[in-house]
């Protein structure tokens, strides 16, 4: 079973291959048309001036880490009906790219509202409803990399990831319920929503784009990094289990 | 407003620098890790 | 299911009348929480009085934590793991059992923590009705949440630092919605109140069934 | 008893081919076939890491088979662990038992768990010498003994079909041992099958109808057969 009929030939050892290639390559191009398209050929915002060009990568960016949460709880979710290995790899990439997006996603947030509040950090329903969710991301992670039986891990870190979706939003629900009570109305009036038309409309479009290539060959390197970790710990029963027959041979 | 460039390039800087040290991450300790996975079980090479 | 979870539930109060932990231990950790929250805020200005319903849900929810601890530790000799999975009791009776009994210890710390407010922040306390129904639907909350996160952190050497970052983030919700249900009830506007006890009760309702289907396949780790 | 299985069931009570179980990434049972047929008293002897525990463990339906055949009691144990467990009586290393609470709490609320009769439950009281003082007392405050008792007590309430028993011998005083011996013929007689290991060898055997080896997470054939030996095929 583990004889190996032909060695791999150098250069193969990586989680890339063709698909990825042509992805990442992609993923390249929409980043540098993002670039021109966001810091040099939009316009500046009538209201916000230069900071808009943040939003231009800070939504795309949000967006996906909501998408990476969404496949996590789904993962989550098909690794507890149908015992699908596949559906868990999937739930843990995508829950650790989804963390770095939702620490971009804040910081960028931060750096956002210093120039339009005046303050890196206000009590803002969105941004603190994006902190809290950055924090169930770090316990969906600390329980999957816990130094335990990969049964115990992926168990019950499938129970959190299928109860992050509600979670976010009964938090999102709660944190805006409590902001609107003591609203500060001119925060929000000046918010992501503002309406957006021509060129940086079409900007923010480009950002979705690149955004969400490099999401998709993120995700597709994650899922097969973690793919060889299990291998890596399945690799070994048949040998350990002839090692442990021959501890009982008469000598 | 025109002097909030700073901010811009900072945030860019972030979200670039953040996704490249992590592709970069994700991408050597692939490599690494396949040097230990016989060729066979990685189905995609 | 049901008489499995009276019967945990009964074992489990039993265990705390012939043990006192959570009466000897938790409860007067709960009233040093409210006197050091004196200390840190000055309580000669009205800042005490009016914090009360934060501060006395935060007592709550430290206190909780302490009481799921206790819940799950005397669990968790292997013997009883291995014993809990042989009795053929249903885990989803376990899941309830250990939600009503930790239930019943913070309810009855709540009132006692209460009386404690009134005394030593002295705030005046109205709208019982909406403080009684606010307290339930929140410790049932606590309690469903708590011993369904119990339970993924139980058996775990890291189980005591894991599980107030896995729940406390869990139950900010619940934190939010109890206190500003309190602040509604203690100023006389009760209707402000009762939203979030809705928003409570889906809280409680989702955890609750989480954890009757979730304890199975959890307590069969070996 | 009316708690056992048709008398002349073709199915035997335990039937492993090849199975493993894996502790974590251990493979403590490394292919195991072993066949025992109903109330039979049988003895696994091994060094200590052969197995035993784990076997009795995997037989209890408590750790999963990882590959192989493993039918206990009908049950089907790759497909369902759950469905036998109610039906075993397993006697460990760990007591199971909570400390803060009495004797009398301990195997009442056990044998409750269990759905057993609450005369069942002062019958096993009784049987284990507990119904006196020992009632009320908590059993963090008792004797490794005496918990071992209560354990017992806790086990015969639920009136198990297959006895699982590990060092079942261990810590009791003389009295201790024969009161063993003495409950597990009893429950042969009522139509259970016991699976016993025990390092005093001289009183197993004497107790035990068939004795099999485990070694290296295997059954091994046995050098020396007891009389009416049901030994695993060898492999």
């Amino acid at each position: 079973m583990t004889t190996q009929l032909d060695a791999a030939p150098e250069g193969l050892d990586s989680t890339g291959s063709r698909g990825t290639r042509v992805l990442g390559v992609l993923a390249i191009v929409g980043l540098a048309a993002l670039a021109l398209f966001g810091l040099v050929l939009s316009p500046p915002d009538a209201s916000q001036g230069e900071v808009v060009r943040i939003l231009y990568v800070h939504v795309p960016s949000a967006t996906f880490a909501y998408i990476g949460c969404f496949l996590t709880t789904i993962g989550s979710a098909m690794f507890l009906w149908r015992r699908s290995a596949w559906w868990e790899l999937v739930a843990y990439a995508s829950a650790e790219i989804a963390t770095v997006f939702t620490a971009i996603v804040l910081v960028t947030g931060m750096i956002w509202g210093r120039p339009t509040w005046g303050v890196f950090w206000v009590w803002d329903a969105r941004l603190t409803s994006t902190a809290m969710l950055l924090l169930l991301l770090l316990g969906y992670l600390a329980v999957r990399r816990l130094p335990a039986d990969h049964d115990v891990r992926t168990k019950r870190s499938a129970i959190i990831g299928l109860l992050l979706v509600p979670n976010v939003i009964i938090v999102r629900q709660s944190v805006q319920w409590w902001r609107t009570l003591h609203q500060k109305p001119t925060l929000l009036a000046n918010g992501v929503g503002a309406k957006i038309e021509g060129l940086m409309l079409f900007s923010l479009f480009i950002g979705f784009i690149a955004i969400g290539l490099v999401f998709a060959w993120l995700l597709i390197h994650r899922f097969r990094l973690a793919w060889l970790e299990d291998q890596l710990d399945d690799a070994g029963l048949d040998a350990a289990i002839a090692e442990r027959r021959s501890e009982g041979e008469p000598s | 407003m025109s002097g909030n460039w700073g901010y811009v390039v900072a945030a860019w800087v972030i979200v670039f620098g953040g996704l490249g040290t992590y592709s970069v991450r994700t991408i050597l300790r692939g490599r690494s890790i396949s040097k230990q996975v016989p060729p066979e079980k990685r189905r995609w090479s | 299911m049901i008489r499995d979870a009276l019967l945990i539930a009964g074992k489990d109060l039993r265990l705390e009348l012939r043990s006192r932990v959570a009466l000897n231990q938790v409860l007067p950790f709960a009233l040093l929480v409210l006197v050091l929250f004196a200390f840190a805020l000055d309580p000669d200005k009205s800042v005490l009085t009016q914090a009360t319903p934060g501060l006395y849900w935060i007592a709550v929810l430290f206190s909780a934590l302490l009481a799921l601890q206790r819940s799950f530790a005397i669990e968790a000799t292997d013997g009883n793991r291995d014993a809990l999975r042989l009795s053929g009791l249903d885990p989803a009776g376990i899941f309830l059992g250990k939600v009503m009994a930790v239930s019943a210890q913070l309810l009855v710390l709540e009132a006692l923590l209460g009386v404690g407010v009134a005394v030593l922040y002295t705030s005046r306390i109205e709208g019982w009705i909406l403080l009684a129904v606010t307290s339930v639907v929140a410790t049932a909350s606590i309690a469903a949440a708590g011993t369904l996160y119990g339970v993924l952190a139980a058996g775990l050497r890291v189980r005591e630092t894991l599980l107030p970052l896995l729940l406390l983030p869990v139950l900010a919700p619940v934190l939010i919605g109890s206190t500003r249900a309190f602040e509604a009830a203690l100023n006389g506007s009760p209707s402000e109140g009762w939203p979030w006890v809705g928003l409570m009760s889906i809280f409680a309702s989702l955890y609750v069934v989480a954890g009757i289907f979730g304890f199975g396949p959890l307590l069969e780790e070996s | 008893m009316e708690q056992t299985r048709p008398a002349l069931s073709p199915v035997p009570v335990v039937h492993l081919r090849g199975a493993v179980a894996l502790l974590g990434r251990f493979p403590a049972l490394a292919g195991v076939d072993l066949d025992i047929e109903a109330r039979r008293i049988v003895l696994l002897r091994g060094a200590n890491g052969a197995g035993k525990t784990t076997l009795l463990r995997t037989l209890a339906g408590l750790v999963p088979v990882a590959g192989g055949e493993a039918v206990v009691l009908g049950v089907d144990l790759v497909a369902d662990p759950r469905a036998v467990r109610h039906r075993v009586g397993l006697l460990g290393h760990a007591t199971g038992l909570y400390d803060e609470l009495t004797v009398g709490d301990n195997v009442r609320f056990w044998a409750r768990a269990a759905g057993a009769d609450p005369a069942d439950v002062e019958r096993a009281l009784t049987r284990l010498g507990l119904d006196g003082r020992l009632r009320t007392v908590a059993v963090g405050r008792l004797s490794a003994g005496q918990r071992r008792r209560t354990s017992l007590a806790c086990l015969i309430a639920r009136r198990p079909e297959l006895w699982l028993l590990d060092e079942p011998h261990a810590g009791l005083d003389q009295e201790g041992r024969d009161l063993v011996d003495t409950l597990v013929r009893e429950a042969v007689a009522a139509g259970a099958t016991v699976v016993l290991s025990s390092h005093e060898l001289d009183r197993s055997l004497q107790l035990a109808d068939s004795v099999i080896t485990v070694a290296g997470g295997v059954v091994r054939p046995d050098p020396s057969p007891a009389p009416g030996a049901n030994d695993g095929d060898a492999r």
